[in-house]
């Protein structure tokens, strides 16, 4: 996990998305293939999906929408995610 | 049915399925399926009043084509994703080219592996990139792998270990082993960019690789589908300026004017594709073979005319390697 | 479809003890015991399931047959009363066809099996015969194709 | 090529045999059953001989059609039937594109299916196939179809194919002899013999019917039936699904309303007659 490389996602709303109770059932059209997720990555989707960024920013970011202090650990939990996130294609790294 | 004709006939004019019998679209269904033409069949009568039951069949292979379509695209994204840090730029190939390309010979077309060329002198670095990304070997013999870079127009096929999917990475576009040679840095040289870091051949060149794959570098099986691509892009692309004259030279350029000239006459004789005859040449004899060749399927979608196949097995293995080579490959894939 | 809301966002607790334990809920989001689990799934289309559907294509060997059950091999394929000198218990499922022709052909061992006992397994299968269990499978997956 | 034209719910099959007594077999088999919609089969599947040669010498039957497996295993000639049938399974199996397809079994009572998933060998053949002989309308004991549009499931009423110890229980509670085929000894399945549907659910086989419930039953000591989440059941679906990556988005949708609008429960039990009840039990509390 490159720490200054840019990841991009595409839009999170392009994405048909089902809600359950526990994951969500998101079909990615781009590769045809179906992903279920977990918290945080759609929250981690949509905020690459408005923006790219760096794994220091969208830890910045994340922390801050999830409303919990930032620290080493959320980044390198952030890191392990986009990796699991980047084998799935569904975030690339320009 | 007593051969594929009917379904030359249905892709080239799709007027002529207003008065089938039940019985041969049945037959007709069977054969668009076996010659891996269900798909371009479907998209030609989209238009037209068709009974419900052909109407859902047909429904069905638009459905799948859309669904390989979407694999195609995906799969050259992600060799797109691997090879750019490299800055090695694909040459797309094949179905793959056709509908990354949008072009009308990808509508309704089934797309098998992705087929890419690229630079001989990067040919290395694409093949370690692919392992290091999940690609392994499809067969890891010493003897296919020495036969392969030594007399091989191509790596070894490489599959995904996840996604199961094929790559073949070509640096030109005919075995080293078959008599004429294509001018492999022209074909790079004048690829055409169609997306950030994507590109395909240029037109001539397409319909060149094209008829060098239906005619010289195989057994003709598939051959009315492979047939059906030129004849897209020959119309496609003859609309363009001095599309002939450029079609006569690059053929000249790759030593593949006999193929492409009786690739010209196949389609203009089977799909009505008009023809620039200069280029095309005089009718032969010998293309009445090839048509029955092309046509060998009866109306259960089975191959018909076994000693013609037979004939075109053996032309195909005879044209790829010398015949000493021929009897010592045949020997050892035996006792394999 | 079940209802979705445009710009989903992990639920915002609304009661005061809620909001707590949804807060640390939220903080274990982002501790590196979470990372034990993976957080993504994907669907992979289950290629061997239009095997499955005729699985007969993919036929299996019983050792021994079921009207024999509880009988041990002997090295030659011969079965005995279970737990007899030299003989080995038989494998606990049934064999695949396409590990017969493997272990048949190129001499690999079944997995899980030594060599002995492969051994014994298949000279056991190449005693059955038309009409045993296991007899249409081994006959298929052997003759070439 | 001996030919016979019939169709199963919505698949119109063209099926033909080098080999007269195969067909004459599946005529009998599919005694009453339709021809296909305006005479038009659109599927074809076929038995031959793998080799030309094989035809009456030590015939080996390949299995063949629109759509074929590359590695499908040769049969004998007294396996015919097995043959045949396995061949128009191939066919839906590997070329269904209108409907969602879950290799399940599926039976119907008042409007509303019960659904039974599970792999090959887990019962559910048998278990539908005996729900069909005891109040319910077999809708398949194999092959459930799901309309995306719709969300419905649409019947498909094959001939189910009985093995080994399924045999025997069938028999003992199928009193009409002629819906039985001959009994094949020594296939690759084991001893194989296959049932007709009932009457009724042939009949009524262009009913559509809303899915109520999806059953996960495996054989085992009767124990508490177990609930579970809409994303496992989504999963579990989607991998008993021949044809769920093909249909794109449309199968997402499909699959994702059955599993979030549809309950899924596990449930293991110890012989038919177990699995029944506990199959009526759930259907009571549904009021089906």
């Amino acid at each position: 996990m490159a720490q200054n490389s840019r990841y991009h996602a595409e839009s999170y709303v392009a994405h048909p998305v089902v809600t359950t109770a526990d994951m969500r059932l998101l079909f990615h059209r781009a590769s045809g293939e179906t992903h279920l997720l977990a918290d945080p990555l759609p929250d981690m989707l949509i905020l690459l999906g408005e923006q790219p960024d760096t794994i220091q920013g969208l830890t910045t970011r994340l922390c801050a929408r999830l409303g919990v202090a930032q620290d080493e650990e959320a980044h390198a939990v952030v890191g392990h995610r986009l990796d699991e996130l980047e084998a799935a294609g569904l975030v690339w790294r320009d | 049915m007593r051969d594929a004709l009917p379904l030359v006939r249905a892709l080239t004019d799709p007027a002529s399925v207003d008065h089938i019998m039940p019985d041969d679209w049945t037959a007709l269904l069977s054969i668009a399926r076996a010659e891996r033409l269900i798909g371009s069949l479907a998209v030609r009568l989209k238009e037209r009043d068709l009974p419900v039951s052909v109407m859902e069949a047909l429904e069905a292979a638009r459905v799948q084509a859309a669904f390989d379509h979407v694999q195609a695209r995906w799969e050259v994204e992600l060799t797109r994703r691997l090879l750019a840090p490299l800055g090695i730029r694909p040459i797309l190939l094949k179905g793959s080219a056709f509908v990354v390309a949008g072009l009308a010979a990808g509508e309704g077309r089934m797309v098998g592996d992705l087929d890419i060329l690229l630079p001989a002198d990067q040919l290395n670095k694409a093949e370690a990139a692919l392992l290091v990304g999940g690609y392994e070997w499809a067969k890891d013999d010493p003897y296919t792998q020495a036969y392969y870079r030594r007399w091989m127009h191509e790596l070894p096929p490489l599959i995904h270990a996840e996604r199961g999917t094929m790559i073949d990475v070509h640096h030109t576009i005919l075995p080293l082993t078959a008599r004429p040679t294509p001018d492999a840095p022209a074909l790079v040289a004048d690829a055409v960019d169609i997306a950030p870091g994507l590109a395909t051949l240029s037109p001539a060149d397409m319909i060149v690789h094209a008829a060098c794959h239906l005619i010289a570098d195989g057994d003709m099986a598939g051959g009315l589908r492979n047939l059906w691509d030129i004849d897209r892009l020959v119309r496609d692309f003859s609309r363009q300026a001095n599309f002939w004259p450029m079609l006569a030279e690059r053929s000249g350029v790759h030593q593949m004017r006999e193929p492409v000239a009786r690739t010209l006459r196949l389609t203009h004789q089977l799909y009505e594709t008009p023809v620039d005859h200069a280029v095309a040449g005089h009718t032969r004899a010998s293309d009445a073979l090839f048509v029955r060749r092309l046509l060998s399927r009866d109306g259960w979608g089975r191959q018909t005319n076994r000693a013609t196949r037979l004939a075109f097995y053996i032309r195909s293995h005879w044209m790829r390697m010398p015949p000493l080579m021929l009897a010592r490959h045949l020997w050892i894939k035996a006792r394999s | 479809m079940a209802e979705r809301d445009e710009t989903e966002q992990t639920e915002v607790a609304s009661g005061a003890d809620e909001a707590g334990n949804l807060h640390t809920s939220r903080r274990n989001l982002l501790r590196l015991t979470a990372l034990g689990g993976a957080a993504i799934a994907t669907v992979r289309p289950n290629a061997g399931l239009a095997q499955a559907a005729v699985s007969a294509l993919k036929c299996q060997i019983p050792i021994p047959d079921s009207a024999n059950a509880g009988k041990w091999v002997k090295n030659d394929g011969t079965l005995v009363k279970s737990g007899t000198a030299n003989s080995y218990a038989p494998p606990s499922n049934p064999l695949k066809g396409e590990d017969v022709k493997n272990s048949l052909k190129y001499g690999t061992t079944y997995s899980g099996y030594s060599s002995q006992q492969t051994n014994a397994y298949n000279n056991y299968i190449k005693k059955l015969t038309v009409g045993k269990q296991g007899y249409t499978c081994y006959a298929s997956v052997m003759t070439p194709r | 090529m001996y030919r016979l034209d019939l169709r199963v719910g919505p698949v119109g099959y063209r099926v033909g045999s080098a080999w007269r007594r195969p067909i004459d077999a599946l005529r009998r088999l599919y005694a009453g059953y339709p021809a296909p919609d305006e005479g038009l089969a659109t599927l074809t599947a076929r038995i031959e001989p793998e080799k030309p040669w094989r035809r009456h010498l030590r015939p080996q039957v390949a299995i063949r059609g629109d759509f074929e497996l590359p590695d499908a295993v040769p049969m004998t000639l007294d396996h015919g039937l097995l043959a045949i049938e396995m061949a128009m399974n191939l066919q839906i199996a590997l070329g269904e594109r209108r409907h969602l397809l879950l290799h399940a079994g599926a039976v119907e009572r008042n409007g509303r299916v019960i659904i039974l998933t599970g792999e090959s060998g887990s019962g559910k053949s048998t278990l539908s196939a005996l729900l069909g002989e005891h109040g319910w309308r077999l809708l398949s004991d194999e092959f459930v179809l799901i309309e995306p549009g719709t969300g419905l499931v649409r019947a498909f009423p094959r001939a189910i194919s009985l093995k080994n110890a399924a045999i025997a229980e069938l028999e003992r509670v199928v009193a009409d002899r002629d819906r039985f085929g001959p009994l094949l000894r020594a296939t690759p399945k084991g001893d194989l013999r296959h049932l007709r549907p009932a009457p009724d659910a042939i009949a009524r086989m262009d009913e559509r019917a809303m899915p109520a419930l999806v059953l996960f039953p495996t054989f085992g000591h009767a124990s508490q039936a177990e609930g579970m989440g809409q994303a496992e059941l989504f999963a579990l679906l989607t991998q008993g699904s021949t044809n769920y990556a093909a249909l794109g988005e449309r199968g997402f949708e499909t699959m994702a309303r059955l599993a979030t609008t549809v309950p899924g429960v596990r449930f293991a039990y110890p012989d038919s007659a177990g699995g029944m009840a506990i199959v009526e039990q759930f259907a009571a509390e549904l009021g089906i």
